[in-house]
């Protein structure tokens, strides 16, 4: 294939798009063609302006300049109902479903199959959900309410609603961040039929691997501008690379080799009825030890009995030789733990206030004393512990009072970080650090993590991206079913032991 | 409430910025002063604006814990049983010969707990705090009635009578005024410059998240609840002295006046968002109005009018400026390209 | 009517009392005053309003008529604070509460303003009259009488008030129960007092549970015109009317339809016109110096001629008068 | 691939077993059926106690009497189902009671101009709402309290001081609320049909599946394309007209109205609700619930007077009962969570 385009108008394009939010310039100039029977890729770094993008295609937002083409015409979307009628069907970044409607009901929201009388066909649309998830490879049950269900699920039902559309063009915004293995294979599966019966699509992920496994062009972004649109053919990964970041990229894994100091975390014999069993094990200062497991293993669940959030119902929990109390952060958080959780937006992040008000929220107490004497906090401190940390994670932001809701994915999660690393904790648990990370801020996260056990903090990440695991991780405990099955050392750890461990099949070395 | 959504509201913090809804009820109230002022002479009297402001004083009082608590994303609508069971309580026990003394320390003690008996409810079963105190609202009432029921009971003490119903020496300001300004101060401080206050912030923006940043959620709910019981129980002792009559109906229906106000100051319903100025402001501007318009003879029905489109203008300005300028903003960059 | 040591107390300190009355004064033109009932739109208190109203055209004076919209005596107190700082010459009030007006209306006449109570009286220190639909006693003793003629002197009856804390309606009950103590009501009985908050809907709700709760039940008297008209509407469409008795205080208009239906045989009230009208006058006497509030002073009160003051500045309007099916259709009100 | 490839466990859905399991489930899926089993405690309670409160005249009078609130309550379900509120009820069944009263003194106008007016007036007030709420985006429950004075105020305006008798309502119009369709009275006919109706369309139409989305989550519904604007325009018509309905089955019932009769109500209709099992932050809930609900606060308010409680204890009672209730419906559903995370363990 070569760059010239096929002589067909694109379905759907972008010309010569920007777009401000207040003094943030998120699309300056940007131009974008979809074509049918293509997957397009779209390549930035955190904040390059991709969700712009899509929002923008999605009728969510409207260009301040520059246009929307519907086959060659120029159209305007006067909100998303307008882009679906049009035959958009989009993936958002961060999964939008209704908590208490059932799995098919977010599905088919507002397209029901109904009866001759106007009436929901109940029938109908749970088994149309089931034949959905069945295409997508995962055992849901559509009458089960959306709420609670984890962010990878959240995600399969994100991509069914999209794909039941039978849309013209196809929209995914990160679709596989949450995902993994066998739900990817699947859902590039079905991109590819969908692909093959018309469909333009666009794509975007962090993971480079899997815009070159699945998609025939790419467009980057850098701040906002349009640096190049291209086909993947011929172009490394290196390439990308320095497209998106304008620069060289480090080492990806930067492990630094230390002794293993006292143990830090002791969890014995921790058990959650229904959830995990009977979960030993230590982390020692100076570590970095993985969690890793399939899909509802209980490796969240297990993190978050630790850190207190849910109550656990037999065992303990040790933090430097300190007994924890059941189901206290507080008391986890004064005893040295810190928890960095997987769902960022509900869990991590008061999104609606500001950067430097969330950066604080885990420190309340050191920012009083660091005030001075009495009760109050004093702003200038507080800012100035923000925007120092903000300054260590590159934080990209306008100003420190902004909400941090319209900040982008990536650099939100660099926010919940932040927030983090600023209670100087001895043990760090963190749950899918990079998810939605780009590839130069996840070498910097890798670094910091590295720098931080190498300056004798304990850490214990929970990690769905093998090569991270395997990469950072001086040992893995691997789960399965609820039960710790394994433990690999280092040395021992590759893909295939990872993986025989955690579906059931023990090849590593038995846990106690 | 309850439940966080993780909407992004940056758009409206944008447009509000410039057109703060508290900052329009405080110039508000400066209208109404300065323009009751010119309309009517007597409107600025000493003797007036001690009357309205002393007549202020129960909902000011309760208006204080009622913005903490909304700022969680709670509502205590039980506070005006609690301000009638404690004037209530006032009348029995000093019909049965209690030291006054002795009294007001036993009824603040009897409005902590029902603010605790909110909160336990609140926090422990996690049910939504507007229904568990629609339900207290009806106990506490009709245990106020347990208590005293057709009577009524007066003759206080003067000395403590007095304090209601005067002023402080030199000013138009009635001592429960002064009170008031004093803890406005302080609730001040501790919501906006405290660890405290950001966390309830938190706690009403994202309950979940201000929970996983290691903030004792339900610890500061409830020590909230208690207070807003105790402040409840002060308001029902100032208002069984300040017209010398206790009664079981004290205060009927006040509750729905102080949530007024503290909307009116700017106060997010769905927590997480509100100053107290602005609260201060609202409570000043609905009692000051009230009276203005009660001096010219305006009647209730109107008066009641009146503070119902204040309330919707309150939010309606800020709003429709905001609009207005998100229309003229997409105008002009579209203009600029053509 | 007989004395009335129930609404009187001790008689007290009179603050206003130091001065003399000119019995011979003219009435003053242009007064200033402003009558302020329970709430403004309780229908009967408009009706006495209205009255005393066009009755201050009559000597010349300006009347008005403000109050909440709630029966809450806070809300009194806020009115009558503003009243005095629009100076009138009389505040006439039908008090929620007998004490927690009083500390305003005492303010109010040591600037000079005259304090008249009407309906529902006020502490005594704190007015200079009282004008009294009908003395207290007589209400309640007389609602017994209508009751025991109209049940046949026997069987169970309940009581149904308005609020709890309602004045008026407590000391009528109190009497009720006195004269109840009298040999010739042995055989009945009263099983219950409930309130109707003067909500019509509440009570019609309670005249339900009664019935209810007391199968034997063989009246009701409601001394208070939402209430009886509740009551009446309720047993007029159930299977008790013919077999329940109701009566109490109500006003023909509300009334006359249940009495012609048979529902409801004799009730009671005062006219609203003339209470009005009185009050009106009283005012206007007080602040011409006619009167003082004295105990044996004479008001001069226009048509309704001359009424005495008795103990505790008390000025009666007269006894109840009986409706009835012969004599409903002579009243409009 | 570089991620962990993961394959489901296969996990015990809430439909696995039958018997115990399919019990839960039913009591999970239909929450209602906890506030029925409330009611009928207390109607067996104080049944046993008072025969006569089953008697034919207690049924028909408890029905009556909770028919309105029941009616508020629907119409209140359907707004707080969008996350929003209507604060506003009470005093448009008061403005509507008294105006529709006024129009109808002394005439021979029958009811369809009785209802037709009331349900016109009631509407135009839940479209003032309505616009401001969704148009104007500003908060449902400073909008409400606000009208909710302005409507008072004008009904006080309008009745000043003046009442509407009973004398002078036509006939016809009395006998909607207190005359009977082969022994069943109008007004439960009316609110059970009006609550069959809206359940209906709530639960299987597409347009009413809607209004749960939007309180689910405004956002998702926003990016769904759901048109927001209109549905919470058309729960705060419908709210309004169903309390101008309400209105005029007052006066039909009453016939003797005061002005703001139903003073207060607001909170009665909210209590109802959410006792109802609807959720006050939206998405959950259903009409039956709610209009269960108000069933439930209607005969507690009956059972206290029957069983002769004191009144200075009804007050109380009626609260402490609302609190068990929810108290109760909550623990229930915290204790299945409970036994459903447990069975996981069995299954797995
Ligand atoms: N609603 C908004 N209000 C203000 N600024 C916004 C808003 N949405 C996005 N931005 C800003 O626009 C820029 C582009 O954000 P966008 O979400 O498009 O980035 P992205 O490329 O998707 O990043 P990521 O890979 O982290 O998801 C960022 O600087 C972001 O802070
Ligand atoms: N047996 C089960 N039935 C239903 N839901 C389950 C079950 N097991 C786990 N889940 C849900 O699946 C989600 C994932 O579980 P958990 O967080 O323990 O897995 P994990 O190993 O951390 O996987 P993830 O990669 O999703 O974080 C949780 O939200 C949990 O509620
Ligand atoms: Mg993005
Ligand atoms: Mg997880």
């Amino acid at each position: 294939m070569n760059t010239s385009a096929p002589p067909t108008p694109p379905r759907l394009a972008l010309v010569n798009v920007s777009k401000a939010f207040g003094a943030v310039q998120a699309l300056r100039g940007v131009t974008i063609e979809l074509y049918a029977g293509e997957v397009h890729a779209l390549a930035g770094e955190n904040g390059a302006g991709k969700s712009t993008v899509v929002k923008t295609f999605a009728g969510v937002h409207r260009p301040d300049s520059g246009e929307v083409r519907l086959d060659g015409e120029p159209v305007v979307f006067n909100g998303p109902a307008d882009a679906q009628a049009a035959g958009v069907a989009v993936i958002y970044q961060e999964p939008t479903l209704f908590p208490d409607l059932s799995v098919a009901e977010n599905i088919f929201m507002g397209r029901q199959p109904r009866t001759s009388l106007g009436r929901i066909d109940r029938k109908a649309m749970h088994a149309a959900a089931a034949d959905l998830f069945a295409r997508l490879g995962v055992a849901l049950d559509p009458r089960q309410p959306a709420r609670g269900l984890s962010i990878a699920d959240q995600q399969v039902v994100e991509i069914a609603k999209a794909i039941s559309r039978d849309a013209k063009v196809l929209i995914m915004d990160e679709p596989t961040a949450a995902l993994t293995g066998q739900e990817v294979a699947r859902l590039f599966a079905v991109t590819r039929t969908l692909q093959q019966a018309g469909c333009a699509i666009l794509f975007i992920s962090h993971r480079l691997e899997e815009i070159f496994e699945l998609c025939q062009r790419v467009t980057t972004l850098r701040d906002g501008t349009w640096v190049g649109t291209e086909p993947l053919d011929g172009l490394t990964a290196d390439d990308l690379v320095q497209r998106m970041v304008g620069r060289e990229l480090e080492e990806l894994y930067p492990k630094q080799e230390v002794a293993p100091g006292p143990v830090a975390l002791k969890v014995s014999r921790l058990t959650r009825e229904g959830v995990f069993t009977d979960v030993s094990f230590q982390v020692r200062r100076g570590e970095i030890v993985a969690l890793a497991g399939l899909v509802g293993a209980g490796r969240s669940e297990v993190a978050r009995a630790i850190f207190g959030v849910d109550r656990w119902d037999a065992g303990e929990v040790e933090v430097d030789g300190t007994r924890l109390p059941p189901a206290s952060p507080t008391a986890a958080m004064a005893a040295g733990l810190a928890f960095v959780p997987e769902d960022r937006r509900q869990q991590g992040l008061v999104m609606d206030m500001s950067i430097e008000r969330n950066i604080g929220l885990t420190q309340l107490r050191s920012l009083r004393r660091a005030s001075g004497p009495g009760p109050l906090i004093s702003r200038r401190v507080e800012r100035d512990r923000a925007r120092d940390w903000a300054l260590r994670l590159q934080l990209k932001f306008s100003r420190l009072s902004d909400a941090v809701g319209v900040l982008s994915g990536g650099n939100q999660q660099k926010v919940v970080l932040a927030k983090w690393l600023a209670t100087e904790p001895s043990v760090l648990i963190v749950d899918e650090p990079t998810r939605g990370i780009d590839v130069g801020t996840k070498a910097e996260v890798h670094r910091l993590l590295s720098e931080l056990a190498a300056r004798n903090m304990a850490v214990l990440m929970i990690s769905s991206d093998l090569p991270e695991v395997l990469g950072m991780a001086d040992r893995v405990l691997v789960m399965h079913e609820g039960r710790l099955v394994a433990e690999i050392p280092r040395a021992e750890a590759t893909e295939e032991s990872v993986m025989a461990a955690a579906t059931g099949r023990r090849v590593g070395k038995e846990a106690a | 409430m309850a439940e966080a959504t993780g909407t992004v509201r940056g758009r409206d913090a944008g447009a509000g910025r410039l057109v703060r809804w508290d900052v329009v009820v405080t110039a508000l109230l400066v209208a109404v002063f300065f323009g009751g002022v010119g309309i009517s002479p007597d409107f600025g009297g000493t003797d007036n604006l001690s009357f309205a402001l002393g007549d202020l004083g129960e909902i000011a009082l309760i208006a204080l814990p009622m913005t903490l608590l909304v700022v969680c994303g709670q509502v205590d609508l039980s506070v005006a049983s609690v301000l009638g069971l404690a004037g209530a309580l006032t009348g029995r026990l000093w019909e049965a010969g209690w030291a006054f003394e002795a009294i007001v320390p036993a009824v603040l003690a009897v409005g902590a707990l029902c603010g605790l008996i909110n909160g336990l409810l609140v926090t422990r079963l996690g049910l939504p705090s507007l229904a568990v105190t629609i339900g207290t609202l009806s106990l506490y009432r009709g245990l106020a009635y347990v208590v005293l029921g057709t009577e009524a009971v007066s003759q206080f003490p003067a000395r403590y009578a007095e304090l209601t119903t005067t002023a402080v020496p030199g000013t138009p300001i009635p001592y429960q005024i002064a009170l008031f300004a004093l803890l406005a101060v302080v609730t001040a401080l501790v919501l906006h410059a405290t660890g405290v206050g950001r966390a309830m912030f938190a706690i009403g923006a994202q309950e979940d998240a201000a929970f996983h940043a290691g903030i004792r959620v339900k610890r500061i709910k409830l020590a909230l609840f208690a207070v807003s019981g105790l402040t409840a129980a002060f308001a029902g002792v100032v208002y069984t002295l300040r017209y010398g009559s206790a009664r079981a109906d004290n205060g009927m229906g006040l509750e729905l006046a102080v949530i007024a106000a503290v909307l009116l100051g700017g106060v997010d319903f769905n927590g997480g968002k509100g100053t107290l100025g602005g609260v201060i402001s609202g409570v000043l501007l609905i009692g000051l109005l009230r009276n203005l318009l009660m001096l010219n003879d305006v009647a209730t029905e109107i008066q009641s009018v009146v503070t119902g489109l204040l309330l919707i203008v309150s939010v309606l300005t800020p709003r429709l400026v905001g609009m207005a300028r998100e229309r003229r903003a997409r105008r002009r960059p579209a203009a600029a390209s053509t | 009517g007989g004395t009335t040591k129930d609404s009187v107390g001790s008689g007290g300190g009179k603050a206003a009392s130091t001065a003399t009355a000119d019995p011979n004064a003219p009435l003053k033109e242009g007064i200033k005053l402003a009558f302020l009932p329970k709430q403004i739109n309780n229908p009967y208190l408009t009706l006495v309003d209205k009255a005393g109203i066009a009755a201050a055209g009559e000597y010349k004076g300006e009347a008005k008529e403000v109050g909440p919209s709630d029966a809450s005596a806070s809300s009194q107190v806020s009115y009558i604070n503003t009243l005095v700082q629009q100076r009138q010459d009389a505040i006439l009030i039908s008090a929620n509460d007998p004490n927690a007006v009083c500390g305003p209306l005492q303010q109010a006449r040591r600037r000079g303003i005259k304090v008249v109570a009407y309906d529902s009286d006020t502490a005594p220190q704190c007015r200079d009259v009282f004008i009294n639909q009908a003395a207290s006693e007589d209400v309640g003793r007389s609602q017994i009488k209508l009751l025991a003629e109209l049940m046949g002197g026997e069987g169970e009856f309940a009581v149904l008030s308005a609020t709890a804390n309602a004045t008026n309606q407590n000391t009528w009950i109190r009497h009720m129960q006195e004269e109840l103590k009298k040999p010739e009501y042995a055989k009945m009985k009263l099983v219950k007092i409930v309130y109707g908050d003067d909500d019509d809907q509440k009570s019609f709700q309670q005249t339900q549970g009664l019935l209810q709760a007391y199968p034997n039940l063989k009246g009701i008297i409601a001394p208070t015109t939402v209430g009886i008209a509740a009551a009446a509407r309720y047993i007029s469409g159930s299977k008790y009317k013919g077999e329940v008795v109701v009566t109490g205080l109500g006003t023909p208009n509300q009334m006359r339809r249940f009495v012609k239906d048979g529902t409801v045989e004799k009730f009671q009230l005062w006219n609203p016109d003339d209470l009005g009208y009185l009050a009106s006058y009283a005012a206007a006497a007080l602040v011409s110096g006619q009167i003082t509030g004295k105990e044996g002073e004479i008001l001069k009160a226009g048509r309704l001629g001359e009424r005495p003051i008795r103990a505790g500045g008390e000025i009666v309007l007269g006894p109840p008068f009986t409706f009835d099916a012969s004599n409903i259709d002579q009243f409009d009100f | 691939m570089t991620a962990v490839a993961r394959q489901r466990p296969t996990r015990p859905t809430a439909k696995t077993g039958r018997g115990e399991g399919g019990l839960i489930d039913l009591v999970l899926r239909f929450r209602e059926l906890g506030i029925l089993g409330a009611l009928i405690v207390l109607v067996a309670v104080t049944t046993a106690i008072n025969p006569r409160f089953l008697s034919a005249q207690g049924v028909e009078d408890i029905f009556l009497n909770a028919s309105i609130l029941a009616l508020l309550a629907v119409g209140q379900t359907l707004v707080v189902v969008t996350r929003n509120i209507d604060l506003s009820v009470g005093s448009v069944v008061g403005l509507v009671a008294f105006v529709v009263g006024d129009a109808v003194s002394g005439t021979q106008h029958g009811v369809l101009f009785a209802v037709a007016l009331g349900v016109a007036i009631g509407a135009a007030c839940g479209l003032v709402n309505g616009l401001l709420v969704s148009l104007c985006g500003v908060p449902a429950l400073v909008v409400t309290l606000g009208t909710l004075y302005v409507i008072q105020g004008l009904n006080h305006y309008i009745a000043h001081g003046e009442q509407i008798s009973a004398a002078e309502v036509p006939d016809a119009i009395l006998k909607l609320g207190n005359g009977d369709l082969a022994g069943v009275p109008y007004l439960p006919l009316i609110s059970v049909a009006v609550m069959l109706a809206v359940g209906c369309y709530l639960r299987s139409y597409p347009s009413g599946r809607e209004f749960y989305a939007i309180g689910s989550s405004p956002e998702a519904a926003r990016l769904a394309g759901v048109p927001i604007r209109r549905r919470v325009l058309t729960a705060y018509l419908a709210s309004g007209a169903l309390a101008g309905l309400a209105g005029t089955l007052w006066l039909a019932r009453f016939g003797t109205v005061v002005a703001d009769p139903a003073r207060g109500w607001e909170l009665d209709v909210v209590a109802a609700v959410v006792v109802g099992g609807v959720a006050i932050v939206g998405g959950v809930g259903t009409v039956y619930g709610a209009a269960l609900g108000a069933l439930l606060i209607t005969t507690i308010g009956s059972v206290l007077v029957v069983l002769k409680i004191n009144p200075f204890w009804q007050e109380a009672v009626v609260g402490l009962l609302l609190l068990l209730a929810i108290s109760a419906d909550r623990l229930v559903a915290l204790r299945l969570a409970r036994v459903l995370r447990k069975r996981n363990v069995r299954h797995g």
